[in-house]
């Protein structure tokens, strides 16, 4: 197998930032390159650097042979080189067919004016690939999150038609939102993929990687750390060289179980989300980890919405610390001790142009000045630094744009923005994990459990049954929008996977 | 002797109309007979920035400079005065001022003159034509200026005492146009569809709004049939008197009143006038206007202004020679 | 860069950082540099005194108005504010005297807070809500002063204090330097001012984040009311008339003053020295146009394309991701 | 796969603005009630319509609605190009001074009673081009100079309306030009060219905004210009075009002003610009961007339009009509977007 794309010394630097440190990189045909690495290593920079978006600051790209420079994604598309975004790219206002060729050269249209028939049947086309069934037509807006991203995927796929010869896909995590059929599905396009392109596929699970990939690079800091052949090697040992540590015990364990007879911090009772949740009863104590868990669409995330009241309506009784509340937004839920960190990141938690320090400490930080109203930045920025060191939040320095920073980490300064509050008895939180390195995310479950332990209730809706069962006290399964089935003590009575399975089901 | 000013400034309302660009007119004629400068201030109607210009003047230094000031509004022309006297410059106004307040007893060493046009007497004559046009009898509609100014407030006066007079004749509804052809067309044109032939004509305080009524009835082949009233006698409305689609306009001369209030202004500033000299009258006067009809508009049609007869000299023989009369107590 | 001088301006990293911050100070300086050029009378001190006395009211129009710009919002009925409230002291003072300036001032800010959580309630743009009381401030003013220009009666300490002078510097100007000081030190150094940054940078991360979005709303907006209706007084002070439209005109000026500083229109970037230096900038080039004695059409085109110059060099266009 | 993955959110509830809204159409399932919700400002301008026919029988005469669609033709035409600007987020303030300076380059060019120009045609394309010109200046700036449309647009209106006055040749030009001003005054089954043409534009915009991609990809820079540009579309290019557009149409919107008044105006573009932007916003069309349309926009203006032909219809008082006015664009934007509003739905 010959190189299709090699990259020689590729350098990335941002103001602050040495994102890329001298990469070099062979892509051959018909292969499917796996990259890992923990957040802010450099990975999604790399796709930018390929895909156009970006230009490298030192080294040399040579697609085919021959060195090529993109200047614009438009002229790496042309290339036949395709990009499925980390965070999702969708125009939502346009159709599916007019987002699939957006980016490409067509003969859609006439004198200006699109000839839709025209489009719409190249677009059915496309979609019956990754086995989509929505009319071309309809707004992007009006699918749900899954479906678009196999509407990403479709739009990649479709270079196949649009471009000569071999091409180039690159996938940016593209699984994190994805149920196990439609990773299923990815998984077949890949490999028939591999007919006539390279991919690289980006991801932070190691089974998946290992699942599709030929060979795997792994970066840290900006650098290239080792390269593995699929057959000679195993999660283990990329996790230790991803993260530089052994991956076994890296959760602890709960040193103490929860006080059964702990005081009561959260009773739900009856709520009902209309549309969404219907009659769900549950309750928290303090210090105990309750882990939300049913198939899409289940309503465990309307169920964390309402608790942090910012559901449109809701009915049903919740009691906090003994007493009923109701919870009509997110600055009363605030007052309450009520912290809630969203799974859409980049449009709920994260300000965008505002620094790390201060999207730390939007929430709690008048805490540390004079009578909540005066600010003292000193003692808020110490705390900061203080929680960007525990949970090693990779950034330059606090006053770091936080768009600027890798998804993994933007996470994390969201979920210290919360911990931050000294006065946070009840945190829920809606996909944590969510684009986290495995390190990362044991940092993470350390932490959330060396918090249930200080006495913070935890609700919390997972990705994995996997991260269900090594983090939660209690496990409630939700089907439908209603509570299915309970499973108390996990930590001490492990229920099988195929239980949980079978309750959500 | 006091030293000549070198340069008159005149602020005027906007440049783009024919009204100020006459009294721009009329005022250049005056500097150019005395190899003076004229500079011109635009405000767009905007006080503010009348203030903001008259203040940059003031602060580069100004003692004894001669200004010919338009008040965008009545609110303005106590604090322009009041202004011009601490500068140690003299003023003369143009138009609007309070009612209560008169140069001889305001800034009085500053403020040379105010000078201004019978609005009442437009409304009035403009009223008493609409009536005779319309027979004594039907229902006629206004369009006011901006609602806040004092000539449409006169000139509703007018036209109030000149209905009182014509009993016959009743106002339907009164709308403002602020002073608007676009307003005026589009008010009128609701005004067709909600009289019909109950409008037998319209009385426009000013010709913008006027020619927008015009324009309004000539959509509806009404014009020359309902009769409309101007004030101003700007040329387009004078050539529609001529081809009847118009009746009657006050014409002012809008010349003479720039030309008076640069030359007044500058006869002080020299030294060639002493304001403590000048009567109440000589300081507080309307000039002379004209009703166009179509009896005599082809004179004023083929009349053109000749520049000596607005030259500091020939005015300087009596600068009050075509006043109407002192304004009258309580009118401004 | 000293460490705390670092931490006072994080934004700032770089030498091209620090020109950009400056921006609109150099501007302004170049702009004044112009000015003494033309006219060198202006460096007098009567002439800059009498130039403050004029651009007091504009600029705390300005001022004010960088509140709700810093939430990404607009309030375009400030002008008509202060008109209106102009109006109703001159209505007033024959019934309550000097009280009637703090009345007014109360219910300017009761107003603004009204308008501005009626925004959030009805979830209408703030363009809309404030075109809408544009218009009926306006109106109101019509009504009530009956279309005319209402004369102020003699004695009313607050307008004689702004009307006067404090060892030679005139004191409205002197309440423009308050107003900003306290404004700015509200800013920087309360939940209130972080809060409305946060709201600025992202509505609904903020709110996600417990901020009170309504309460936030309802203080830009009342801030930008008051700070009209103080203009209006001003501008009051000045003519001793109120009439129902003195003070529409600056409604342009105002904006112009807030973006030429380097505010983002799109909220959370920007703040009160930037607006004031803008506003300065503003006042400067009309008083440079004037001096120069440009004829007043020319002085449009040459104040546009001055607007435009300034804006272009002063925009931070790396803080603001998308311009719209 | 060892991990059996499984994901228990439900996408349609998150509540990012675009997201939520999707959601709610989804599950409020009848299309009718979607049609309904979407058509807010039409049951706004049926009210407005049933209230002022109650109190005056006038109002709903053939008369009047002539009037009406006469008076609605020239913000009709204003309205339509500041469509495209609104759609994409931007805003365009220039107008007033574009519409003045295309009137006087028109009325000075064409035959008339002050210059000895006659162009004939050659005069409105002129104008036109002027118009074009301007507007494509404005999306010039604003794109590639990346300077806030509101500012630039700003500027560009004080230097429009300053060339308009530099233009101005002392005295009104009165145009002589029979055929220009019969646009105006012929009428066909009641109406003038103007109606007809104005609504001939609305029909072409449309089908401009529906079907080409300068329509669509405007909408797309309404909703989220940064992922327009991930997709690696020439942003700038369409945002000229729309500019463009705008001060094309602003430029006949004065144009025709002078059709209808007969003289050139150096001021005509005088409160052509807020009511054309409230009519916008009115009729649906967000300032945000990515939402509305041409023919939102359209009913927006007849919304204004009635309105005020209502009030003086009514008799209101004149010195309230501005407050009355006021009120009503207050309620009915709040009214006919009242469906939409959701905690976490973000208007600025
Ligand atoms: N536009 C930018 N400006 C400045 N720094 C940036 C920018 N984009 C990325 N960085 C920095 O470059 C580094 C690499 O980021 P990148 O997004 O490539 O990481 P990643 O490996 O994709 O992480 P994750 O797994 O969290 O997605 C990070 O430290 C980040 O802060
Ligand atoms: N059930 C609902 N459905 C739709 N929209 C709602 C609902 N409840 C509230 N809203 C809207 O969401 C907005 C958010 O209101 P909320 O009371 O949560 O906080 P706020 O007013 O923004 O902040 P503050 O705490 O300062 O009052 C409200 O102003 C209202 O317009
Ligand atoms: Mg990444
Ligand atoms: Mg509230």
């Amino acid at each position: 197998m010959s190189a299709l794309l090699s990259l020689q010394n590729i350098s990335k630097r941002f103001p602050g930032v040495h994102a890329l440190d001298d990469i070099d990189m062979e892509l051959r045909q018909h292969e499917v390159l796996g990259l890992i690495g923990q957040n802010g290593s450099g990975k999604s920079t790399l796709m930018k650097i390929i895909g156009g978006l970006h230009q490298p600051s030192a080294g040399e790209m040579r697609l085919r042979g021959s060195p090529v420079r993109f200047g614009s994604p438009l002229e790496a598309t042309r290339a036949g080189i395709g990009l499925v975004h980390q965070e999702q790219s969708l125009i939502g206002n346009l159709t599916v067919a007019e987002n699939l060729f957006v980016d490409k050269p067509t003969d859609f249209s006439r004198f200006g004016f699109y000839r839709r028939s025209r489009m719409n049947d190249a677009a059915r086309i496309q979609l019956d690939k990754v086995e989509l069934d929505v009319a071309p037509d309809t707004l992007v807006d009006q699918l749900t999150f899954a479906q678009r991203q196999m509407v990403e995927l479709a739009k990649v796929l479709s270079l196949e038609e649009l471009v000569e010869g071999h091409l180039v896909v690159l996938f940016d995590e593209p699984t994190s939102v994805l149920t196990p059929t439609e990773i299923q599905a990815l998984f077949r396009q890949v490999r028939r993929l591999k007919m006539r392109s390279s991919v690289v596929f980006i991801s932070h699970r190691m089974d998946e990687v290992l699942a599709i990939s030929d060979r795997v690079y792994v970066l840290s800091d900006g650098r290239n750390v080792a390269e593995r052949l699929k057959d000679e090697t195993d999660p283990d040992e990329l996790y230790e060289l991803m993260v530089g540590r052994q991956r076994a015990g890296s959760v602890l364990p709960r040193s103490n179980p929860p006080d059964r007879n702990a005081p009561k911090r959260l009773a739900v009772r009856d709520l009902t989300v209309p549309g969404k949740v219907e009659d769900v009863t549950f309750d928290v104590a303090s210090g105990e980890i309750v882990g939300l868990i049913g198939v899409q669409g289940s309503g465990a995330e309307a169920v964390c919405r309402a608790i942090f009241g910012v559901e449109d309506s809701h009915s049903g009784h919740i009691e906090y610390e003994g007493r009923p509340v109701r919870v009509s937004r997110p600055s009363g839920a605030v007052g309450l001790g009520i912290g809630y960190v969203p799974a859409e990141r980049k449009a709920e938690a994260t300000m965008k142009g505002m620094s790390v320090c201060q999207n730390m400490t939007v929430t709690f930080g008048s805490d540390y000045g004079y009578g909540g109203v005066l600010l003292s930045k000193r003692r808020e920025r110490r705390e900061a630094a203080n929680w960007v060191e525990r949970l090693k939040i990779k950034t330059p320095s606090l006053d770091h744009r936080i768009d600027q920073l890798s998804g993994g980490n933007q996470q994390k300064v969201v979920l210290s923005k919360w911990l931050l509050g000294r006065s946070l008895r009840l945190l829920v939180l809606d996909h944590p994990t969510r684009g986290l390195d495995p390190g990362a995310r044991a940092d993470l479950f350390n932490a959330i459990r060396q918090l249930a332990e200080d006495g913070l209730s935890i609700v919390f809706v997972g990705d994995t049954l996997d991260e269900m069962v090594t983090l939660s006290d209690t496990i409630l399964v939700l089907r439908d929008g209603r509570l299915s089935q309970r499973f108390d003590d996990v930590q001490t009575k492990r229920p099988s996977e195929e239980d949980i399975v079978r309750a959500m089901v | 002797a006091q030293e000549k000013p070198k340069t008159i400034y005149l602020a005027v309302g906007t440049t783009s109309s024919e009204y100020w660009q006459e009294v721009i007119w009329g005022a250049q004629q005056v500097a150019n007979s005395v190899g003076a400068k004229l500079e011109v201030y635009e405000s767009g109607f905007d006080g503010q920035k009348h203030m903001q210009q008259l203040g940059a003047i003031l602060a580069a230094g100004c003692e004894g400079c001669a200004f010919a000031w338009f008040p965008d509004s009545t609110a303005f022309t106590k604090a322009f005065v009041e202004r011009a006297e601490a500068g140690g410059a003299f003023m003369t106004t143009m138009w609007n001022r309070p009612e209560e307040i008169h140069p001889w007893d305001t800034a009085s060493d500053a403020w040379i003159a105010n000078i201004s046009f019978d609005g009442v007497d437009s409304g009035y004559q403009n009223g008493m034509a609409l009536c005779k046009a319309i027979g004594g009898k039907g229902g006629i509609a206004v369009l006011k200026g901006t609602p806040d100014n004092p000539p449409s407030k006169q000139r509703e006066i007018g036209l109030l005492k000149a209905v009182s007079e014509c009993p016959g004749m009743t106002i339907l509804d009164t709308q403002i146009g602020n002073w608007g052809q676009t307003e005026g067309q589009n008010i009128t044109r609701t005004w067709i569809a909600r009289y019909g032939d109950q409008l037998k004509g319209v009385f426009a305080q000013n010709d913008g709004m006027a020619l927008g009524a015009v324009a309004a009835l000539r959509e509806k082949g009404l014009a020359g049939k309902v009769p409309v009233t101007g004030s101003d006698g700007s040329s387009d409305v004078l050539k529609l008197i001529k081809s009847g689609d118009m009746l009657s306009s006050m014409r002012i001369s809008s010349q003479l009143h720039g030309a008076v209030a640069a030359a007044l202004a500058y006869a002080v500033a020299s030294g060639d006038l002493k304001i403590g000299d000048l009567a109440q009258a000589q300081r507080d006067f309307y000039l002379v206007q004209t009703l166009a009809t179509k009896d005599n508009v082809d004179a004023m049609l083929s009349a053109q202004p000749n520049p000596a007869d607005f030259s500091y000299d020939a005015l300087k023989k009596n600068f009050w020679v075509r006043s109407k009369g002192q304004i009258p107590v309580g009118v401004n | 860069m000293t460490p705390a001088l670092a931490r006072m301006f994080p934004s700032i990293r770089s030498a091209g950082d620090l020109l950009r911050a400056c921006g609109p100070a150099i501007v302004l300086v170049l702009v004044c540099a112009a000015v003494i050029c033309i006219a060198p009378g202006i460096l007098k001190w009567r002439a800059i005194n009498a130039l403050l006395f004029d651009a007091a009211p504009l600029l705390i129009l300005v001022i004010g108005s960088t509140l709700p710009v810093l939430l990404g919002c607009i309030d375009l009925s400030a002008a008509a504010m202060a008109s209106f409230s102009a109006v109703v002291v001159t209505l007033l003072v024959p019934e309550f005297g000097s009280a009637a300036v703090p009345l007014v001032l109360l219910g300017a800010a009761g107003i603004g807070a009204a308008q501005g959580w009626l925004i959030g309630r009805l979830q209408i743009p703030s363009f809309v809500m404030t075109l809408g009381t544009l218009g009926l401030f306006s109106g109101l003013a019509l009504y009530l002063s009956n279309a005319s220009s209402v004369a102020l009666g003699a004695g009313v300490a607050p307008l004689d204090f702004l009307g006067g002078r404090t060892h030679g510097v005139p004191n409205a100007f002197l309440a423009v330097v308050a107003v900003w000081i306290f404004l700015s030190l509200l800013l920087r150094f309360t939940r209130l001012g972080r809060d409305i940054y946060a709201f600025g940078a992202s509505e609904l991360a903020a709110y996600m984040s417990g901020v009170r979005r309504g309460l936030i709303r309802s203080c830009a907006f009342a801030i930008s009311s008051v700070c009209a209706a103080l203009g209006g007084m001003m501008l009051l002070s000045q003519t001793l008339y109120s009439a129902p439209t003195m003070a529409s005109n600056l409604l342009l000026p105002a904006l112009v003053g807030v973006v030429a500083g380097g505010t983002a229109i799109s909220g959370g970037v920007g703040g009160l020295s930037a607006s004031l230096i803008g506003g300065l900038t503003a006042v400067m080039v009309r008083v440079g146009a004037t001096i120069a004695g440009l004829p007043g059409a020319a002085q449009d085109v040459a104040f546009g394309i001055i607007i435009l110059v300034a804006v272009a060099v002063t925009t931070d266009r790396t803080k603001i991701g998308i311009v719209k | 796969m060892t991990q059996a993955q499984l994901h228990a959110h439900d996408t349609s509830a998150m509540a990012s603005p675009r997201r939520g809204e999707a959601g709610t159409q989804r599950r409020s399932g009848h299309i009718g009630l979607g049609v309904l919700k979407s058509a807010g400002p039409i049951v706004s301008l049926l009210a407005m319509v049933l209230v002022f026919a109650s109190l005056t029988p006038n109002f709903v005469s053939a008369a009047n609605l002539q009037a009406i669609l006469e008076s609605a033709a020239v913000p009709a035409v204003v309205a339509i190009g500041m469509t495209f600007v609104l759609v994409q987020g931007s805003i365009d303030l220039s107008g007033e001074g574009v519409a003045s300076l295309a009137n006087i380059l028109l009325s000075i060019l064409i035959a008339n009673s002050v210059t000895a120009h006659d162009l004939g045609a050659g005069a409105i394309v002129v104008a036109l081009a002027a118009g074009l010109a301007v507007g494509a200046l404005n999306g010039t700036l604003y794109a590639y100079l990346r300077m806030p449309s509101l500012i630039v647009t700003l500027a560009m209106w004080l230097i429009t309306l300053g060339l308009a006055a530099l233009l101005f040749p002392s005295r009104q030009p009165q145009i002589l030009d029979g055929g220009f001003v019969g646009l105006a005054l012929h009428k066909h089954l009641g109406l003038s060219a103007l109606v007809y043409l104005a609504v001939a534009l609305a029909f072409v915009a449309f089908i401009v905004e529906r079907r080409t991609k300068l329509g669509r990809i405007g909408f797309a820079i309404g909703a989220d210009e940064a992922l327009v540009r991930l997709a690696g579309v020439n942003v700038n290019v369409y945002k000229v075009g729309a500019f463009a557009i705008c001060g094309c149409l602003t430029g006949l919107a004065g144009i025709l002003t002078a059709a209808q008044i007969g003289v050139g105006n150096p001021l005509a573009g005088e409160g052509l610009l807020f009511p054309g932007i409230a009519a916008c916003v009115i009729g649906g069309t967000l300032l945000s961007g990515g939402r509305g349309g041409v023919l939102h926009s359209l009913v927006g203006v007849l919304v204004l339009v009635t309105l005020r032909n209502g009030l003086v219809q009514t008799g209101a008082n004149p010195l309230l009509q501005k407050a009355i006015e006021g009120v009503v664009i207050v309620v009915a934007v709040a009214a006919s977007t009242w469906h939409l509003r959701r905690k976490t739905r973000v208007v600025k």
